[in-house]
């Protein structure tokens, strides 16, 4: 929480995502879940920033903060959201609905039902296209068949008429993507990208993300659970646990020498061949209605101590390496 | 394509079963009703034994049932559904002609029902928990709850007799003739061009329309809020907003359509219920309609009338279960294939 | 964050302060409640038996006749108050005919699948078949006009949708791992029905049954106004309706109160049992 | 139960399972599409073994655990329990040789039951014990998984994603199984609740001696957990061997890719490999010769459109590929 | 597709003149049910008299609202000593509405085709005949304009009989073109013809110029079904309709003190009652059925569910006709004497005593429910359980028929006005299993009604049913509730219209103000 304002720059060059002591809460029956607490992170142009962590620790309401998409009765308490500088919160609903789509996109866990089941892919696209670059439908629908080129899928007049139940799932991701990017955002969000994938499939699909990136130089979020995932595509990764950053880094930098005792214990209960045992964390996520003040880690780490009452701050401990805790783990 | 078509035989053939069984149903509950169809319509007044048994022969009631059944089974495939044991009339004509006015009835009801409907469920359901919401979902329960016949009464006082604005009922003013071309009367007065006819139709349909769309209308307000309430939360709803659409604008192109799937169900449903209501509504709107006609035939145990409205009734329902099972894959493409 | 947020079985209690947040559910539980006093202690609220004559006809309500006097000299709160045990029964009993049946046939139905299936919904097909007001005269006019009949003939023209909402919850249920595990441990279908299958599909029939209790009151009335169901004097409300209907332009008021009484009993069903099933979705939950 | 020469073994002999395709109108007299689910599979687990069976989506994994429960008949082949077809086996003693975990820890725990009453309900089925014995067992088994007496009367809404899981286990344990088949077990579980389930699992076996049957789509967990491994595609088994083995050096192409395309944070080093391409193909209609061939990148030619490769040992290990059809020593250097 | 657009223009136009406004003055007339046949031979509802009385006419007609005769299509008659033997001659120069004359072939073709099994237009649904001109044997033409018919037995009531539906007489010339179809295409000889049927919705009948009697005074008759009674008032109220029959008894007073409408009453020759089963176990004692007469309050019955309109009665025939006793023994409402009565019967409280009855209005019996729930009110008074069986209307004629009753809620209200028609339909011993609901087989009473039918005698007549009807009433074979009336609901501005006590609506010479 007073670590908001003391959130670091990372990055030198003038962000293009700025999230700064993001604060989201949801009113309940049972009380007030305090969601986001003091979110902040910032995204470079072209850069690809991993949102990993563990269900329920937020990282998918921040992309949905981002784009201003706050489920019900979720509601924004504090914070800022710059995108480019401006604050997107300040901007009237309907100047922030221009943003999504033309400045920020999005793609979804499961493309499947993130296409409207009754409307052809190509109708989807093309409503993209013409909203997010105020086009008339014929150059929207040039545009349409360019982009699902562009995002690997073979003859695109075909799939233009199909309708997301007669694709496969790695299609209807691929055909997501094209609706994602086909307005130019220089953002994607992607929440889950492959999770409902199949490995093989989202090797592809993992592989088309950064390629258009590149391509486009888009700057990239990508959200997911998998650390293997984060780590293969990430250029940065942002740890999330129970609605709080605890940990960020350059992927490679943190999981060689992860700094926050989460980080570093998550890593370790991780399976892969070869490996003799795990390392299970012990203890549940604390519940975040009216969570205990301090790092809300504490109650399962086994180096914690007396001054983890209090909220840690974000210091940084290596080259744009920064991490939320009082004894972080160093490496030996 | 051939897989439509492969469906639509196999749901004809076990709609033609099941037709086959209900007539076997209605045949013998027709003979439990207790009463003497002869008796019945010669009433009270010096039928001898040997009388009722000369008429009973002479409308080949004297045979054993399975006879009977057979016999009118076969009749009906060939098209002739036998006559009326009232008035000798042929129970075939007479059954259309009053379903082509229960029909009219029954769609310009399906129209009002659904369409009012349907708008009041989605305003309700986009503007969920509002005065608006919670008042017309209060109405649509009283719509459901209000018995049919105190409506259409409190409507005659209410628009015929007070404000005079609309008939008591009837089908036509007696001074305007009719000319049958299809039989539909509404469609006959269009299609000969006669506008003071329609006019006259038009003004005799309101009061049972309203009658017979009220409760349907309710249903269908409910259950398209609960189906665009259910919609709104989908992935695809949220894909809307996130590439720019307004609200307005995902509920207009994605919300509907996808809302509208269970809303066709019920509104299919409730031609069955236009077709049962009907009774009552034409009674109280003395519309010559076919669920009156029916109700009479039952009252004096008119065996073809009954059995043959029955059967009439069933092939409506079973056409308009394909009639929704085809809209479906007019609304979603899934179903297509 | 799906399953996980039904209310836990068995307690009653739970579910009273999940719906007590639903003031319109609630509001209907009150009525039903109420009603269900009224109808146990009808005889020692009714100030009159149900065909004591007092002197008068047809006389608007007063202090001394809440409701007015009927047709024939009656006093027509008794009767409405009296009725309210016939009516309730009526709803109770033609949804418990039609819960009984169409949840067998529905449950076994939608549990067994194949020619099981095929056979049951078929016959349900030619139930359905018809308009079922239409149905409902049929049989009632076929098993001879009364109470009982009427009943019954409700009962059975609900029987098929009883037993689409029970097989649509048990082919969702049965393809629950719950019931595969249930299998992997060896029990045996009438056990998996019994306590896999039946519970979990209870909450949906309850909403229906909710429901529909106004439903069969509702087409009670139906019946009476048609001279098929409870025959007079018995007061049934749909009776006392189709008595009234002879006066609803002279003396309304004959017409006005048992005509109350169905609709806010029919609406108070509908309202619980729309909470219910705000209470049992978890979608709607939110 | 000593490491006798001859242990215990679950096993399926050329086991195929098809099944009617999903949505055909069933006119008695048409032929309807089938699912080729799997497709002659032979595997055999002895007491004590943990073995994996690895795989896509539409691979079959799912469909040989529940044949191997005697869950889904099998359309040929057969399945076997020491010896035993279970196939003539009664239901109960079945049940009570191998048992089952499965993978959604939110859906296979009846909500309307408490935990006590689920975890007895095996032992109710079975008519073992009187009440008071089952209730002691129950409780014992309870411990067992880490959960304890405060549990029993509580609903499955109450716990974790990784604590129901263990409740499934304590069901699955409790009559004292042989074997025990998990399927994705910790698929919809995070990370770190994931851990806690599969040092569950382990210590399990060990305790009580089980031979286990692991599935799961997660590589990573496979070459971490298990002793041999089956992968399987398309229905059939493409590769069968000792993990390790396995993971040293894939055989066949599609291993081959399986492992590359899954992710890990530790191999920074790896060169990003090329995914493999295209889709996996429907089980309804397989492609005809070698399965995996629409997708495979060593392709040697027209016999792998054509030809159903069988399954061979090469080098300790199944192979079905025709990379590996002639001798060893012509096939020379595995990729 | 342009095709059949073009056909149905076509059509259309071909059509179109039919859409023209009729003019001149119309009646509209609502009644609650439709006919289901227009042919008299085969009327058999009061709703097929209806039309049928305004279309054919028979050889004599009644005067006015009285129950005397008058010719008609028959200027004049004699009759045999033995009155077997009718002769009557025809009214010259009367043409059918096809355009065919008035002939003794047609009379008797009217006549023989409803009797008469070798003839080729007969069909069993000339139902009616039987039991008013059983005892025909055939119908001679002597000459073109001279009719004579024979008899098997005398016929005191022939005339009575002649001047309603089964003995209208139809136009040879239509109804042999297509007797099927001659039902829904009729051709008589009354002061209005036929125009068109729309089946449950309405009849219009238009004026016939060439009527014998003079052209009516309006147009056109337009009869409109409309089923409910609140709407049907609802409509006269409004000017909807002008003339509608068998209004709610509740609501005639009214209706006569509005300032738009009127209504006419005349009595029905009949009554309301409840029947005893004679050969009932319970009430087959004549002190059960005496004690039930006393212990039913007849007074507030009548006053309640008759709303007073016609007359409360203790006997069968409306007082001034023929057979009435003026003082006839009446069951005063005494349940004192009932009980008393019951006890001496031997009859337990709490006997269960079934009565057959059924729920909907009927013209004789305007509420039924309510007079059944107060008579198993009075009933239980005295200790009696009425089990009330309530019927279907047709379950209810099969099961009077057979006596599955002790007690039978009915009445009869005979077209033929003569003693003749009510007494021996209902008490004689030869029409138990038919008509005799109270199943009397009493050999006192047969022999009057036997010996009254034979005679030609109108005092001697008379006589003989006065004793008749005093036996039944000793005999309490029916618990007596009203004479009925019939009513006509009508708009102030319409003149002329009025019901006779064989419930013919007369709208010969009707107009409108």
């Amino acid at each position: 929480m007073s670590a908001a304002p003391v959130a670091a720059r990372p990055a030198p060059a003038a962000p293009l995502l700025a999230v700064r002591g993001l604060k989201l809460r949801f009113d309940t029956r049972r009380g007030v879940v305090r969601a986001l607490d003091g979110v902040s992170f910032e995204v470079a142009p072209g850069e690809c920033v991993g949102l990993v962590g563990e269900t329920g620790c937020g990282k998918s309401i921040t992309a949905r903060a981002v784009m201003g998409l706050v489920p019900a009765p979720g509601r924004i308490e504090g914070g800022e959201i710059r995108l480019d500088g401006r604050d997107l919160m300040a901007l009237p609903a309907e100047e922030w609905r221009a943003v999504r789509g033309s400045q920020v996109a999005m793609i979804f866990q499961e493309p499947k039902r993130a296409l409207d089941p009754t409307a052809t892919v190509g109708s989807q696209i093309v409503e993209a296209a013409m909203l997010a670059r105020r086009i008339d439908r014929a150059e929207a629908k040039r545009l349409a068949l360019d982009t699902l080129r562009q995002v690997g899928l073979a003859d695109p007049e075909r799939i233009m008429r199909t309708y997301a139940f007669e694709l496969s799932g790695g299609m209807a991701q691929r055909a997501m993507i094209a609706i994602a990017v086909v307005g130019g955002s220089r953002l994607i969000i992607a929440d889950e990208p492959t999770s409902s994938l199949d490995v093989s499939i989202q090797a592809q699909i993992l592989r088309l993300l950064q390629d258009l990136r590149r391509r486009l130089g888009s700057a990239l979020i990508l959200i997911t659970h998998d650390l293997g995932v984060a780590a293969e595509n990430c250029d940065r990764i942002v740890v999330m646990y129970a609605g709080q950053i605890v940990e960020q880094a350059p992927a490679r930098e943190l999981f060689r020498a992860p700094a926050h005792p989460y980080t570093e214990r998550l890593l370790r209960s991780l399976p892969r061949p070869g490996r003799d045992a795990l390392s299970p964390i012990p203890g549940t996520v604390p519940d975040l209605i009216d969570p205990a003040p301090g790092c809300r880690f504490a109650n399962r780490c086994e180096r914690a101590g007396p001054d983890c009452a209090a909220t840690p701050a974000m210091s940084e401990i290596g080259r744009r390496h920064f991490v939320a805790c009082y004894r972080p783990v160093r490496p030996t | 394509m051939r897989r439509v078509l492969r469906t639509l035989w196999i749901r004809l053939f076990n709609s033609a079963l099941v037709i086959a069984v209900l007539s076997v149903v209605v045949f013998g509950f027709m003979r439990m009703i207790p009463g003497d169809p002869i008796l019945a319509l010669m009433g009270t007044e010096g039928i001898t034994d040997a009388k009722l048994a000369e008429v009973k022969k002479e409308l080949g009631l004297d045979r054993p049932l399975y006879v009977q059944y057979l016999s009118w089974a076969w009749h009906v495939l060939q098209g002739d559904f036998g006559r009326s044991i009232q008035n000798n009339e042929p129970v075939l004509p007479m059954l259309l002609e009053r379903l082509k006015v229960t029909a009219e009835l029954a769609v310009a009801a399906t129209i009002l029902g659904s369409s009012l409907g349907i708008l009041i469920g989605v305003v309700s359901a986009v503007r969920r928990n509002t005065i608006f919401d919670s008042a017309s979902m209060i109405g649509a329960l009283s719509g459901v709850s209000m018995p049919v016949f105190w409506l259409g009464i409190i409507l005659i006082v209410g628009f015929s007799v007070k404000l005079d604005i609309f008939p008591t009922g009837g089908l036509v003013s007696h001074n305007t003739r009719l000319v049958a071309v299809t039989g539909f009367p509404l469609l006959d007065s269009l299609i000969t061009g006669q506008r003071a006819a329609t006019v006259d139709i038009l003004k005799h349909m309101v009061l049972p329309t309203v009658t017979l769309a009220f409760a349907p209308a309710a249903l269908v307000a409910r259950t398209t809020r609960a189906s665009v309430l259910e919609v709104i939360n989908e992935d695809y709803v949220n894909a809307g907003l996130a590439r720019g659409l307004s609200f307005a604008g995902v509920v207009a192109r994605h919300v509907m359509r996808n809302a509208l799937i269970p809303v066709v169900t019920i509104i299919g449903l409730e031609i069955g219920v236009y077709l049962g209501g009907s009774i009552v509504t034409e009674s109280v709107f003395s519309y010559p309609g076919l669920g009156r006609y029916m109700m009479q035939g039952i009252m004096a145990n008119d065996y073809p009338v009954v059995q043959g409205a029955i059967i009439l009734y069933a092939a409506i329902i079973v056409v308009v279960n394909l009639v929704v099972d085809l809209s479906y894959s007019a609304i979603d493409p899934r179903v297509r294939s | 964050m799906s399953a996980a947020t039904l209310p836990p079985a068995g307690s009653v209690l739970g579910a009273l302060k999940l719906l007590a947040e639903r003031p319109s559910a609630m509001f209907g539980l009150a009525v039903i409640a109420s009603l269900v006093v009224v109808a146990l202690l009808a005889p020692w609220i009714a100030p009159y038996a149900a065909d004591d004559f007092t002197e008068g006809v047809l006389e608007p309500p007063s202090w001394a006749h809440l409701f007015g006097i009927d047709q024939i000299g009656r006093d027509l709160f008794s009767r409405v108050i009296l009725g309210t045990r016939i009516s309730l029964r009526i709803g109770l009993l033609a949804v418990g005919i039609s819960l009984a049946f169409g949840v067998t046939l529905g449950v076994l139905a939608g549990y067994f699948g194949g020619w099981v299936d095929a056979a049951i919904m078929r016959v349900m097909d030619v139930v359905m078949a018809l308009p079922y007001v239409l149905l409902a005269v049929l049989i009632a006019t076929a098993l001879g006009p009364s109470l009982e009949n009427g009943i019954i003939a409700i009962g059975i023209v609900r029987i098929p949708r009883f037993a689409r909402v029970a097989r649509a919850a048990t082919l969702a249920t049965v393809e629950l791992p719950y019931v595969e595990a249930a299998r992997c441990i060896g029990a045996s279908h009438p056990r998996i029905i019994a306590k896999e299958i039946l519970p979990n599909i209870l909450g949906p029939l309850i909403v229906y049954g909710t429901l529909s209790l106004g439903d069969a009151i509702l087409a009670a009335a139906v019946l009476s106004f048609l001279g098929l169901g409870a025959q007079p004097p018995t007061p049934e409300w749909g009776a006392l309706l189709y008595e009234a209907q002879k006066y609803l332009t002279t003396a309304a008021y004959l017409s006005l109160f048992p005509g109350l009484f169905v609709f806010v009993t029919v609406l108070s069903f509908n309202l619980l049992g729309d909470g219910l099933r705000d209470m049992l979705d978890p979608k709607s939950r939110r | 139960m000593s490491a006798a020469t001859s242990r215990p073994t679950v096993e399926a002999r050329n086991l195929s399972v098809r099944f009617r395709a999903r949505g055909e109108a069933a006119w008695p007299w048409s032929k309807a599409g089938e699912v080729k689910a799997v497709e002659n599979v032979s595997i055999a687990v002895p007491r004590g073994e943990m073995f994996g069976v690895a795989g896509e989506s539409g691979c079959g994994k799912s469909t040989l655990a529940r044949a191997l429960l005697n869950l889904v008949a099998p359309s040929a082949g057969e399945v076997r329990i020491d010896g035993r077809a279970v196939a003539g086996m009664p239901a109960l003693e079945l049940r009570s040789s191998i048992q089952m975990v499965f993978q959604d820890p939110y859906n296979s725990l009846n909500p309307r039951r408490r935990v006590g009453d689920i975890v007895a309900e095996s032992l109710v089925v079975h008519g073992r014990f009187d009440d008071r014995e089952r209730a002691h067992r129950t409780l014992t088994m309870l411990e067992k998984v880490g959960l304890g007496a405060q549990h029993l009367e509580r609903f499955p809404h109450e716990f974790s994603g990784g604590q129901r899981q263990r409740i499934a286990i304590a069901r699955a344990l409790i009559l004292e199984p042989q074997f025990l088949v998990l399927d994705e077990p910790t698929s919809a579980l995070d990370v770190s609740v994931q851990a806690m389930v599969l040092e569950l699992i382990r210590q399990l076996r060990r305790d009580l001696d089980l031979g286990c049957i692991f599935i799961s789509h997660d590589l990573n967990l496979l070459g971490f957990l298990t002793d041999r491994l089956a992968v399987m595609y398309l229905g059939r088994i493409v590769e069968m061997g000792p993990t390790k083995e396995i993971f040293a050096a894939p055989a066949h192409p599609y291993t081959v890719e399986l492992i590359a395309a899954t992710p890990s944070p530790y191999e920074e080093g790896r060169e990003p490999r090329q995914p493999i391409e295209g889709e996996i193909p429907s089980n309804v209609n397989p492609p005809p010769g070698c399965p995996f061939h629409t997708r495979c990148r060593k392709r040697i030619g027209p016999i792998c459109d054509s030809r159903l490769p069988e399954l061979r040992w090469h080098e300790g290990r199944a192979v079905r590929c025709h990379l590996y059809d002639g001798p060893p020593a012509e096939s020379g250097g595995a990729p | 597709m342009r095709i059949v657009r073009l056909a149905v223009a076509v059509l259309a136009l071909g059509l179109a003149p039919a859409w023209a406004m009729a003019q001149g003055k119309t009646i509209v007339y609502g009644r609650g049910t439709d006919s289901l046949n227009l042919d008299p031979g085969l009327a058999l509802s009061s709703e097929d008299f209806k039309v049928t009385d305004w279309m054919f006419e028979g050889l004599v007609r009644f005067k006015g609202e009285s129950t005397d005769i008058e010719p008609a299509l028959a200027q004049s008659w004699e009759v045999t000593p033995d009155g077997k033997v009718w002769t009557f001659k025809l009214r010259p120069g009367v043409k059918f509405h096809d355009g065919s004359p008035l002939n003794a072939a047609a009379v008797k073709y009217s006549f023989e085709r409803q009797f008469k099994k070798d003839h080729p237009h007969y069909s069993a649904r000339f139902a009616r005949w039987a039991s008013k001109f059983g005892d025909m044997t055939g119908a001679d033409a002597i000459d073109d304009m001279t009719v004579r018919l024979n008899f098997t037995v005398a016929q005191p009531a022939l005339l009575q009989n002649l001047a309603i539906y089964v003995g209208y007489v139809v136009s040879q010339a239509a109804a042999s073109a297509n007797p099927q179809g001659f039902s829904t295409n009729p051709s008589g000889t009354g002061p209005y013809k036929f125009v068109r049927w729309e089946k449950n919705n309405l009849i219009e009948l238009a004026r016939n110029d060439a009527y014998w009697g003079g052209p009516a005074k309006v147009e056109r008759v337009v009869v409109r079904v409309i089923p409910e009674n609140d709407v049907r008032l609802l409509a006269l109220q409004k000017g909807e309709i002008h003339l509608t029959d068998d209004l709610p008894f509740n609501r005639l007073a009214e209706v006569a003190a509005s300032s738009t409408m009127a209504v006419h009453t005349v009595p029905a020759y009949g009554f309301s009652g409840i029947y005893f089963n004679l050969q009932s176990k319970t009430v087959g004692d004549v002190r059960v059925r005496q004690a039930i007469n006393h212990a039913i309050n007849r007074g507030r019955i009548f006053n309640v569910t008759f709303f007073k309109q016609g007359v409360s009665a203790d006997q069968a025939l409306p007082a001034g006709s023929m057979g009435y006793v003026k003082n006839i023994p009446a069951y005063a409402y005494d349940p004192d004497k009932a009980k008393k009565l019951l006890n001496d019967a031997g009859v337990a409280a709490g006997t269960k005593v079934n009565l057959l009855a059924f729920a909907n209005p009927r013209p004789f019996f305007p509420s039924p429910t309510d007079a059944v729930a107060m008579v198993k009110a009075d009933l239980a008074r005295v200790g009696i359980d009425l089990n009330v069986n309530m019927a279907t209307w047709a379950d209810w004629i099969a099961k009077r028929r057979v006596g599955e009753f002790d007690m039978c809620l009915g009445g009869w209200t005979a077209s033929t006005l003569d003693p003749d028609g009510v007494l021996y339909p209902l008490f004689h011993s030869h029409s138990i299993g038919n008509d005799n609901t109270a199943r009397m087989a009493d050999p006192t009473v047969d022999k009057l009604l036997v010996d009254a039918r034979q005679s030609l005698d109108l005092k001697e007549r008379d006589r003989l049913y006065q004793q008749a009807a005093s036996r039944i009433a000793d005999l309490s074979a029916v618990v007596f509730l009203a004479n009925p009336l019939y009513s006509l609901g009508m708009r102030r501005e319409v003149e002329g219209a009025f019901r006779n006590p064989a419930n013919q609506v007369w709208l010969h010479q009707v107009s409108l103000r």
